[in-house]
């Protein structure tokens, strides 16, 4: 980022010289951020319509690879998630107000949350990869009765469960990664609000921050009832 | 407004006069530049060595095709010089070349802005294009991929045993060089327009390239994550496109083409944008229909993205989809027809000087329009059976992607070589490269039309006899074509020395690019400039310019 | 130079943030227990309605859309109209791929 | 290869060949005189209005903007219409003519393999009797290649995944190309074969030559080697549904949804006999995909076709329980209506 010290001509520090103020930069900040995030939503609208001609063709695999999920889990993390989303927002509503403080206690609590909800990933994967449901050559999966009663009844669904299970090791994997990179830059928000560079007029890198974590949570938000809660898998 | 002219001397040696080339010196002041003029040097440098090297595969294929039995190279060689031709050819220079090369040094120039909205992002976006392009070499290096520039799974994923993930995974890294270019240009239009530029006064080229980098941001992502799924099911194999355990290949192939028929836009929308400049600049007079040559632009950017199967009718989609995406094909087939008729009909009383660009512009909107009309063969479905996969397809997108790209990607280098480099290129040399640019690009593809309906299938090492005598025709189109391509790079690096030095506004074009030096400052212009007149138009810009401009 | 001209700012009041936030959780209740019934065929589109509707009170609460310029709408409606056409064209060939031929 | 004669246009040997050359040829006319007549504007006007001395500057004049309409319109109109022809076209081309003569091909990596329904069996070659609709069910075992025939102007993807079905009539006697037209891998371009279409008479001599059963009876052999007629009796005792009069008719499943018998619900029903439970069936049989291969798949697809699609009266013999199936005793089933039985 450019460095704080005070530019020649009166100008705030950190507005870059080829804008002409900073309104004009925090629209051109704002607009680039929901431009990436259009392209993150077609990044993510690829793989799930690959999971949803998948998901049409193989209801019952769909199912199955459900029912090894642990809803409990799953809904646990869609909670966290909403919870670092509501924090977010208000680290940003903090950084309009311009009370610094705030926006490092609410950056902080949705770092703690974001964090938790990785931590819950880690344990959900770990489950499933004792479980054998690692697609590719790990796979032998220790399944449910229920499960291995529908395998024996119908075998040709084990290839498509292991199908169902890349696309869940896929974009929950995916999601994790956006995550990850998500935590990394609140850290560095965490950073420059502790140095209080935020105030009423210039909170640009919050608010696009805040974007950026809400389009994630959005996400989970469709992840969850696609991977989690799918119509069969808990009779 | 524009300093005195730039005596010989000053221009030789680059004193006095201040411009972005003699801003600062030194390795590190061009590879961490952050003004986007450099930027776009960077890129023509690095574009046009992947030229050579995709019209080197391409020569070599046409040589091989001169008999019969494949008797140059092997077949398994000859499938990687095409794959490589194609994968060289679309994603390392059709897709960069215009919106990067002229894109990056022009659009802030004629938006009166002092750069492009995210500079940092800019220089990024140059480091990914040679990242992917250095990955890619060495994929060439150590023995190059057989799979086609469409890596159709499941071909693709379980029988080719070359560097497929090494393509792939530089294919995916270009593809964010090419989001990060367009998310600049998107942003820079939008947010930092010069006073008094509204959208209608913008010249054509903002409209060609603002269209142009929707369909890159809304396309490419579609690319990105379907070449993780085909790296995913090739290294673990675990059935995504794999018929054997339940994926579907046909899948693969509407996900590729959702990106790579809006690709072909992202190709020829910027080559409009820069073909509607030269009309307006050689005729001296505004475009006719102004906001419907604007407007078409964004009409092929939405439509462009409905009509991909198109590349897919013989490849198992149902019949009804597939008229679906056959009358979509004859919708987005208007817009380009509006756009040829609209640059023929700017002529009529006109002041039409034949100087390079122009003629190379003439030669694409001909051009142009053969590769267009020849898709609506495409697109009639029941002769798109016979038609598809053979030489005929081949033809109709080189006639579109070389005929109109290349053709008016080198009519914009020497439109605005003047300004890019403050010298004149050599015009006699120009015109006769442009001529046999023509020539020999018509003498190649012409005949393959014909191959193309007598039923030869593309992407053939070896080819049944009575096919010989219009092969052999098009490799000679070919080597006129290849001295029609190697002349303009001798004698524009020619011209960086001993070219004519050339004033602000060597065309008399209309524009906020020649209201300012040449080569411009680092900062565009010495104040913001504002615009009180219409998009080329000519005589209240005459009088807003004044006399100093040498018309 | 013109005048220092900082981003007009709408402070969003908390009661609508929290507001939010309970939706969002009661949604999240809402899509299990809706699994947990047997509404066959029903199941999906309810699931999709209740994640649509959390999606756009994040959208235009958290993110703010509801008071920003019309251009950042073009560019959410935009965005999912696209991914729209693809899920749309591509299931017309899915969907009718064994319809017979008259 | 003498210069002079090569081919500027290829032969019309099917019937469909004329209707496509017509749209080809209308087409070339109508962008033919669309591309010629905006060069010549070009052209002409770029010369009579170059730039000279005396004129400079452009004459602020512009063409009335009505043309704009028309080259909206217009353009739209035509679009219209070829679209509507070439839907027609494929639409023809897509519907199988019934009584065709089926043919079942196989692409493998770079040969194709045909073969008849009378047994015959071609690699690379394909002997086909003139004036007779020839319907070709392929399916690939590897990648995707394309069964493209040139001179009847018919070309389809064959996918590794599922059947597909082709058809043509061949209208002129002689030797015609066949292609592949779908990069498949090294020898892509060697993929390639003659159809010899012949005079009716030749064509029963030439079948009668090479015949070592039909492919049906072949089938019938497979099906015996499989020990499929343990379980499909031709009379109700037997634990699987009876097969005589299945093929091209509804059948019902166990989740009561209705299936038509087509090629591909055949060959599912053998790869993967559990997908498609036929109501009142258990699901016993065991799964053969990776044993059957593609040329035996095709052989019990004939066979099963052959059983005739007219529903026989089911008379059963009184033959006795022949044998006693390991999975648990099999209470002996009515013969009025097969009930399921549970395992």
């Amino acid at each position: 980022m450019s460095d704080v010290t005070e530019h020649g001509h009166g100008h705030h520090p950190f507005l870059q010289h080829h804008f002409e103020d900073l309104g004009q930069q925090h629209e051109a900040s704002t607009l680039a951020m929901w431009g990436f995030l259009a392209t993150e939503i077609l990044f993510f609208g690829g793989v799930l319509m690959a999971y949803w001609v998948y998901r049409i063709s193989y209801p019952e695999a769909w199912a199955l690879g459900a029912h090894q999920q642990n809803t409990m889990y799953g809904g646990l993390n869609t909670i966290v998630l909403i919870i670092s989303s509501l924090t977010m927002a208000l680290a940003v509503r903090n950084a309009q107000l311009g009370s610094s403080r705030g926006t490092v206690l609410m950056l902080i609590l949705t770092l703690i949350f974001g964090s938790t909800f990785l931590g819950i990933k880690m344990i959900e994967y770990h489950m499933h990869y004792t479980e054998g449901l690692f697609p590719g050559t790990h796979w032998n999966p220790m399944l449910s009765e229920h499960a291995r009663h529908v395998l024996t009844m119908h075998p040709e669904l084990g290839p498509k469960l292991q199908l169902f299970m890349v696309f869940y090791w896929g974009m929950t994997g995916l999601h994790a990664v956006h995550m990850v990179i998500g935590a990394g830059l609140l850290i560095w928000m965490i950073w420059r609000a502790a140095k209080n560079h935020f105030g009423p007029e210039y909170y640009g890198p919050v608010e696009v921050m805040g974007l950026y974590w809400h389009f994630v949570d959005i996400v989970w938000i469709f992840l969850f009832p696609f991977l989690y809660l799918i119509p069969g898998a808990h009779t | 407004m524009s300093t005195a002219t730039p005596t010989l001397l000053d221009v030789r040696f680059g004193q006095g006069v201040r411009n972005y080339l003699n801003e600062d010196y030194g390795f590190f002041s061009w590879l961490l530049t952050k003004d986007h003029k450099r930027i776009a040097i960077l890129y023509l440098i690095s574009v046009s060595i992947m030229f050579v090297l995709g019209g080197f595969f391409a020569m070599m294929m046409r040589v091989e095709l001169l008999t019969p039995e494949g008797d140059l190279l092997t077949s398994d060689t000859y499938n990687k010089f095409f794959t490589l031709h194609g994968v060289v050819m679309i994603f390392f220079f059709l897709i960069p070349v215009i919106p990067a090369v002229i894109g990056n040094f022009i659009l802030p120039i004629m938006l009166g802005a002092k750069d492009l909205a995210f500079p940092k992002l800019n220089l990024l976006s140059w480091y990914l294009y040679m990242i992917a392009a250095l990955i890619g070499l060495v994929v060439i290096i150590t023995g190059g991929v057989d799979t086609g520039w469409t890596f159709y799974t499941p071909f693709s994923t379980q029988y080719s045993n070359t560097h497929v993930f090494g393509t792939t995974f530089a294919g995916f890294i270009a593809g964010f060089s090419s989001i990060l270019t367009g998310l600049n240009f998107i942003v820079t239009t939008h947010r930092m327009r010069a006073p008094g530029l509204t959208w209608y006064r913008l010249p054509l080229m903002v409209w060609a390239l603002y269209a142009t980098s929707i369909v890159i941001l809304l396309a490419t992502p579609v690319l990105a994550i379907t070449l993780v799924m085909l790296m995913l099911e090739r290294t673990i194999g675990v059935g995504i496109f794999d018929p054997a355990l339940g994926g579907d290949p046909v899948l693969y192939q509407h996900m590729f083409w959702f990106y790579s028929h809006p690709a072909v836009y992202i190709m020829i929308l910027p080559a409009m944008g820069v073909a509607s400049e030269v009309v307006a600049a050689f005729t001296r007079k505004k475009i006719f229909g102004y906001s419907f040559v604007a407007y078409s632009s964004l009409a092929i950017a939405f439509l462009g993205f409905l009509v991909w199967a198109h590349h897919m009718f013989v490849a198992g989609i149902s019949t009804y989809s597939a008229m679906i995406f056959a009358f979509l094909s004859f919708c987005v087939a208007v817009p380009s027809a509006i756009k040829v008729f609209n640059w023929t009909a700017t002529l009529y009383r006109a002041s039409v000087s034949w100087q390079t660009p122009m003629m190379y512009i003439l030669g694409f909107i001909g051009l142009f329009t053969i590769g267009g009309v020849t898709g609506l063969f495409l697109a009639a479905l029941g002769l798109d059976v016979h038609v598809t996969d053979t030489y005929f397809v081949v033809a109709h997108f080189h006639y579109v992607m070389v005929g109109g790209t290349v053709m008016a990607y080198l009519a914009g280098i020497h439109y605005w070589w003047p300004k890019i480099t403050g010298k004149m290129y050599p015009e006699w040399w120009a015109r006769l490269a442009a001529l046999l640019v023509f020539v020999g690009f018509n003498l190649t593809f012409f005949p393959q039309f014909v191959l193309g309906y007598l039923g030869m299938p593309r992407r053939y090492h070896a080819y049944a006899p009575e096919f010989q005598v219009l092969n052999v025709l098009s490799t000679a189109g070919a080597s006129v074509l290849a001295v029609g391509y190697i002349l303009p790079i001798v004698y524009l690096i020619w011209a960086l020395k001993f070219g004519r030095p050339a004033g602000p506004n060597p065309w008399g074009a209309v524009g906020l690019e020649w209201t300012t030096s040449s080569p411009p400052p680092k900062e565009n212009f010495h104040e913001t400039p504002v615009v009180s007149w219409d998009a080329y138009d000519y005589p209240a810009m005459m009088k807003a310019m004044g006399e100093t401009q040498n018309v | 130079m013109s005048q220092e001209h900082a981003p007009h700012i709408h402070i969003t009041p908390l009661w609508i943030y929290i507001a939010v936030f309970l939706a969002l959780a009661a949604g999240t209740l809402l899509t299990w227990y809706a699994s947990t019934l047997e509404l066959g065929a029903l199941n999906t589109p309810v699931a999709l309605l209740i994640a649509t509707t959390k999606a756009i009170l994040v959208i235009l609460f958290f993110m703010h859309a509801i008071h920003s310029t019309r251009l950042t709408w073009v560019v959410i409606i935009g965005s999912f109209l696209w991914l729209g056409t693809l899920f749309v064209l591509t299931f017309a060939d899915y969907l009718t791929r064994h319809w017979a031929i008259y | 290869m003498m210069l002079t004669d090569f081919p500027l246009f290829p032969e019309q040997a099917s019937t469909v060949a004329g209707d496509v050359d017509n749209l080809f040829i209308f087409l070339c006319v109508l962008t033919g005189t669309v591309s010629v007549l905006v060069f010549i504007t070009i052209f002409f006007l770029a010369i009579k209005y170059r730039r000279t001395p005396t004129n400079e500057l452009a004459q602020d004049y512009e063409p009335p903007h009505l043309l704009e309409l028309a080259w909206i319109v217009i353009p739209s109109i035509i679009f219209v219409g070829i679209f509507v022809w070439g839907s027609w076209l494929y639409f023809h081309l897509a519907r199988v003519p019934n009584h065709a003569i089926p043919i079942y091909a196989t692409g493998k990596q770079w040969m194709w393999k045909f073969q008849h329904a009378t047994g015959q069996r071609e690699i690379n070659m394909l002997h086909v009797p003139v004036n007779r609709p020839i319907e070709i069910t392929m399916a690939s075992e590897d990648v995707i290649h394309s069964l493209y025939f040139p001179a009847f102007r018919v070309k389809a993807d064959v996918l590794p995944s599922r059947y597909r079905k082709m058809w043509f009539q061949a209208t002129k006697t002689g030797r015609y190309h066949i292609f592949c037209a779908e990069y498949c891998g090294t020898l892509h371009s060697g993929m390639i074969g003659w159809v010899e279409v012949m005079e009716p008479t030749e064509y029963q001599k030439w079948l009668a030559g090479g015949a070592e059963g039909s492919l049906a009876s072949q089938g019938e052999q497979l099906f015996q080697k499989y020990a499929c007629n343990t379980c499909h009796t031709n009379d109700a005792t037997g634990r699987g549904p009876i097969l005589a009069g299945v093929y091209g008719n509804d059948v019902m499943l166990s989740d009561n949804t209705v299936v038509k018998a087509d090629d591909n619900y055949v060959r599912e029903s053998i790869l993967n006999p559990r997908a498609k439970i036929v109501k009142g069936f258990s699901p016993i049989m065991p799964i053969f995909q990776g044993q059957v291969s593609e040329d035996d798949l095709m052989k019990l697809l004939a066979y099963v076709r052959s059983l005739g699609s007219t529903k026989q009266p089911i008379n059963p013999p009184e033959s006795p329980q022949s044998f006693q199936s390991n999975a648990g005793a099999v209470t002996p089933q009515t013969t009025t209506q097969p009930k399921g039985n549970q395992p």
